[in-house]
């Protein structure tokens, strides 16, 4: 097995400006909040993002000016109401909006880990979805009963971005026995091209190896794994932390303006030399632990 | 909502209280699950939209389930039957992790597939513009390329419309969110009414109710016009039609909307949100 | 949630001559071979079956003579050689046989999972799977690239059977943390109309419960839920008991001749009234329980 | 493979005794492995069948590893990198169950999509029947609707010669196996020949390498018939002729395969297989 353990930096840095990227997490769980923060402090640009539902990680990256167009099913802040600076950016239109319904995206997400170029679906027929985009949602007729169907393209992007829980140097993620699911991010990794993963947690390979039906991304699909604790942060892990309520309401709070969120960035993401310059700076794991849930016993992370 | 009045879990009404209208519409949902019908219930945000996606929803399914809907199920967020006798007292993420249910499915795909293929009887939708003939609009207020506002995106509504068959929607009544025409269509409902959905290739469903604070309407079978089926008690014609920007069916008579029984209102506030967690605004 | 533990009689009921089965397990593992016993025992034929990996319970229909039609990816006794009922029952011109490869048996069950009448593949262009069976595969073009596509047939059945590890009596039915995987199961059982499971044990819904991810099928799709413990005997239930070498090569032997198979068959299954008494008749618990595992810690099964 | 002798584990040869066909041949696939390899090996059956499409494949594969590709990876059965280290000594469930591996996914679509993604780089097949052009046939010999013999049906094998790179044929030469035209295409390998696999739209690839017990065998790259690319030491160009039922390609010289280093059958004998499971037929 190849050893892929690096840090944030190298494992970002063939990510440039233009890219396509997919990011994982759903809502207030998992997103790869640490590594947008380092895509934002190197100032790329010009991204492409594809999205399951977005929250942090994607009105981060519209607060930066960093997105050029956006694919998914939601963005917000679930609990939290509207993504703010992703609205200003698509009120504006800054950012070229494509949506999708969540069979639309999951069989786009599909088509990619397939090797194929689109799956169908009939959810989309008569929609302004589908009336908005004839680039990416096709209408054809099934082969075997001619009912009208719609193609939609598969998800293809430059890279791949998910934050997990504990994982081993060779890219292997495992996941907890009870945690919550909702799970897009064995899908999306599954469609990428160049994974990249950020976990809680490096653990020995010889622990994953006793439990391989936890492990949701393999090892052979990654491309760098980095140990990133707290990287979430301030959104939740499930079975590891909650997400973090000041840190977010003084988020929503400072992105009513786009000076504001600019300012956030610029002391939570441009002016943190690293990760752990950050979790310094959000008051330390001494600060970050009192965010952590009770264990399950089930669990062994 | 204007009358209905909030109150504190020290304060929740005792079961001699006249209802609130979140129990009354609550009620009047729970009638509407049938024994064994499986019912989406999104995740919802905060405020008043929680209440609407979910508070009214899980409060209302856990009612027939109590009265005469005992196998009725509902898929929440990443839960498949979760257990409605025991609520999460917070919307912290530790706290759905925690919430004990049948299933869990690791994959989103699989929720998605169970609404591709019809799996499911009953969903519940809230929206910011809703037309006569039902469609939803929860992406874009104006021009979809640069909005006036821009919402939050797509989510599995369409697929609710598409593939559920007794879609219900709540929302409160408001001219601004019931207009003649949704600037985007998400969801497709009776598209542009009369047989213009099973033409545009969708299979039929469609929304069958919309659950507001002043009135409960429904469709109109052939024209699939927007009906009122019934206003609340207190409410009247004028008020609801002042609240819509489309002229619905106005049938020659309107009944009274049915008030919660003592059994209702009971089990509402002493068993199922005693602490005035899913109604409290 | 509905009571839906019944015995395996009345579970199998509905299932009549003529019927179109989806048979669950893959290679020697969870093969529901006491439910096809009970089919055997009372007579039923003319049956469809689509299968995964197949082994004893194909097998034993076609000694039965209870096969008219199979689709699958498999039949063979895996590490035993091939499935001798089977085969003398296709060579005689006794079976319409449709052979699918793995991904195309998988396209067509996925397809009936999501409702639709077909999904795309591009495996088998060339091949003589396609051209002997252009009713369920059809050659199209992709709506995006143009590229040659084959459009393969949902897998609908009337009904799908398969033998799982726990479950509750409202029909969830969870796996071991630490087990073999090749779970076609769970696909299997989506993808179905009228689901009957057999399991090992029944638990307390309370413990279902409390790892809800576990659940692989969830009792909402499952018709009736039956008890029977060694249910998949002579063939193993992984992380619970192995195969019975002894049965399984003794069945074999038998199996040279119809007329072989034909009296094992009157042995095992039509004689036998009940699974409890193919029990005893196998030698009982005492001797089932020889063929048990050591528990895996991690397990809580 | 007659002149295979077959060893107990008592008396398993010392790393001086001439190698065995099954060493040889192991030795000449180990080479083809390249670093960061990811093969498809099956799950095979009993006997000679399961050492040549296990027992040789996954033998090779550690012998790369160990040598000059250690991040060469496969997928066996539903283990992916399983721990070629501490391979199982016997068949029974059990012990694939407790077979440590990085990953074992719960749904067997995941290697199928694998596989159509093309994530896959080597695999290896053996076939009841393999024609001049690579089409391999495991389904039926004779008749397909009324067959002479019927065989297993399909597995994977189809997607193994439509999306691997450089799939490898493990069979024993032998004049009913090699046949002019197989009687149902399994697997499509370089079909009728020249162009015709990509014309029938699938993608640049097909069988890479075919080897025996007797010689190592490729394809033309413009016709795509069968080629001999060397002969097993000891072996003449007649008795590979007499082994197969149609006229290969005969290059003007044809080099010896060569022998297994004394490292690579210490290694084979010593540490990757030393009670002779994977090899021992």
């Amino acid at each position: 097995m190849k050893e892929k353990l690096v840090s944030l930096e190298d494992a970002l840095a063939p990510v440039t400006s233009g890219s396509t990227i997919a990011i994982g997490g759903s809502l207030l769980r998992r997103q790869p909040n640490a590594a947008i923060r380092s895509l934002i402090r190197r100032g790329v640009t010009d991204l492409t993002v594809q999205t399951w539902a977005a929250t942090t990680a994607t009105d981060m990256l519209a607060a930066a000016g960093a997105l050029r167009r956006y694919e998914g099913i939601y963005t917000g802040m679930f609990s939290y109401g509207l993504a703010p600076n992703f609205r200003r950016a698509v009120e504006s239109g800054a950012i070229e909006v494509r949506d999708f319904s969540e069979t639309a995206m999951v069989a786009r997400f599909r088509a990619a880990t397939q090797g194929l170029a689109f799956l169908p679906i009939k959810t989309l027929l008569g929609s302004d979805i589908a009336d908005k985009n004839p680039e990416q949602i096709r209408p054809f007729s099934c082969p075997f009963t001619g009912e009208k169907l719609q193609a939609v393209a598969a998800a293809t992007s430059d890279f791949t971005i998910v934050h997990g829980y504990v994982g081993d140097k060779y890219g292997n993620v495992q996941w907890p026995i009870v945690r919550d699911s909702d799970d897009i991010d064995q899908m999306i990794a599954s469609a990428g091209k160049r994974v990249i993963v950020t976990v809680e947690k490096i653990i020995p390979h010889e622990e994953i190896k006793k439990r391989p039906t936890l492990t949701y991304i393999p090892g052979n699909w990654v491309e760098a794994i980095v140990e990133v604790p707290y990287g979430a942060h301030p959104v939740s892990v499930d079975a590891m932390y909650d997400e973090d309520d000041a840190h977010l309401t003084d988020y929503l709070e400072r992105s009513r303006s786009a000076a504001g969120a600019a300012a956030y960035l610029d002391e939570y993401a441009r002016a943190i030399p690293s990760h752990s310059a950050y979790i310094a700076k959000v008051g330390g794991l001494s600060a970050l632990n009192r965010l952590d849930v009770q264990p399950n016993e089930l669990n062994h992370v | 909502m204007s009358e209905n009045k909030i109150v504190s879990a020290a304060d929740a009404p005792g079961s001699t209280a006249p209802a609130t209208t979140n129990e009354l519409v609550t009620a009047v949902i729970a009638r509407e699950i049938r024994d064994g019908d499986l019912a989406f219930v999104g995740v919802g945000t905060n405020g008043r939209a929680f209440t609407l996606a979910v508070g009214i929803p899980l409060t209302a399914v856990r009612l027939a389930q109590m009265l005469h809907a005992p196998s009725a199920a509902v898929y929440w967020g990443n839960l498949l039957e979760p257990d409605l006798s025991s609520v999460p007292a917070d919307l912290k993420q530790d706290s759905f992790t925690r919430w004990q249910a049948a299933a869990s499915p690791s994959d989103t795909g699989v929720k998605c597939d169970m609404l591709a293929r019809r799996a499911f009887d009953v969903c519940f939708d809230s929206a910011a513009q809703v037309d006569r003939f039902g469609n939803l609009n929860i992406t874009a207020i104006g021009d979809y390329r640069k909005p006036k506002v821009r919402l939050v995106g797509c989510l599995a509504q369409p697929e609710h419309f598409a593939f559920v068959p007794r879609p219900i929607v709540v929302v409160d009544l408001d001219r601004r969110v019931f207009v003649e025409k949704v600037d985007f269509i998400t969801s497709v409902g009776h598209l542009h009414g009369g047989r213009s959905r099973e033409e545009a290739g969708l299979q039929p469903g469609g929304p069958h109710l919309v659950v507001t604070d002043k009135a409960i309407l429904d469709f109109e079978p052939e024209s699939k016009l927007m009906r009122i089926r019934s206003l609340h008690p207190g409410v009247t014609l004028e008020e609801v039609l002042d609240r819509l920007s489309f002229r619905p069916v106005v049938p020659d008579s309107i009944p009274t909307t049915p008030l919660p029984t003592e059994r209702e209102l009971d089990l509402i506030r002493r068993v199922i949100d005693p602490n005035r967690v899913l109604l409290r605004v």
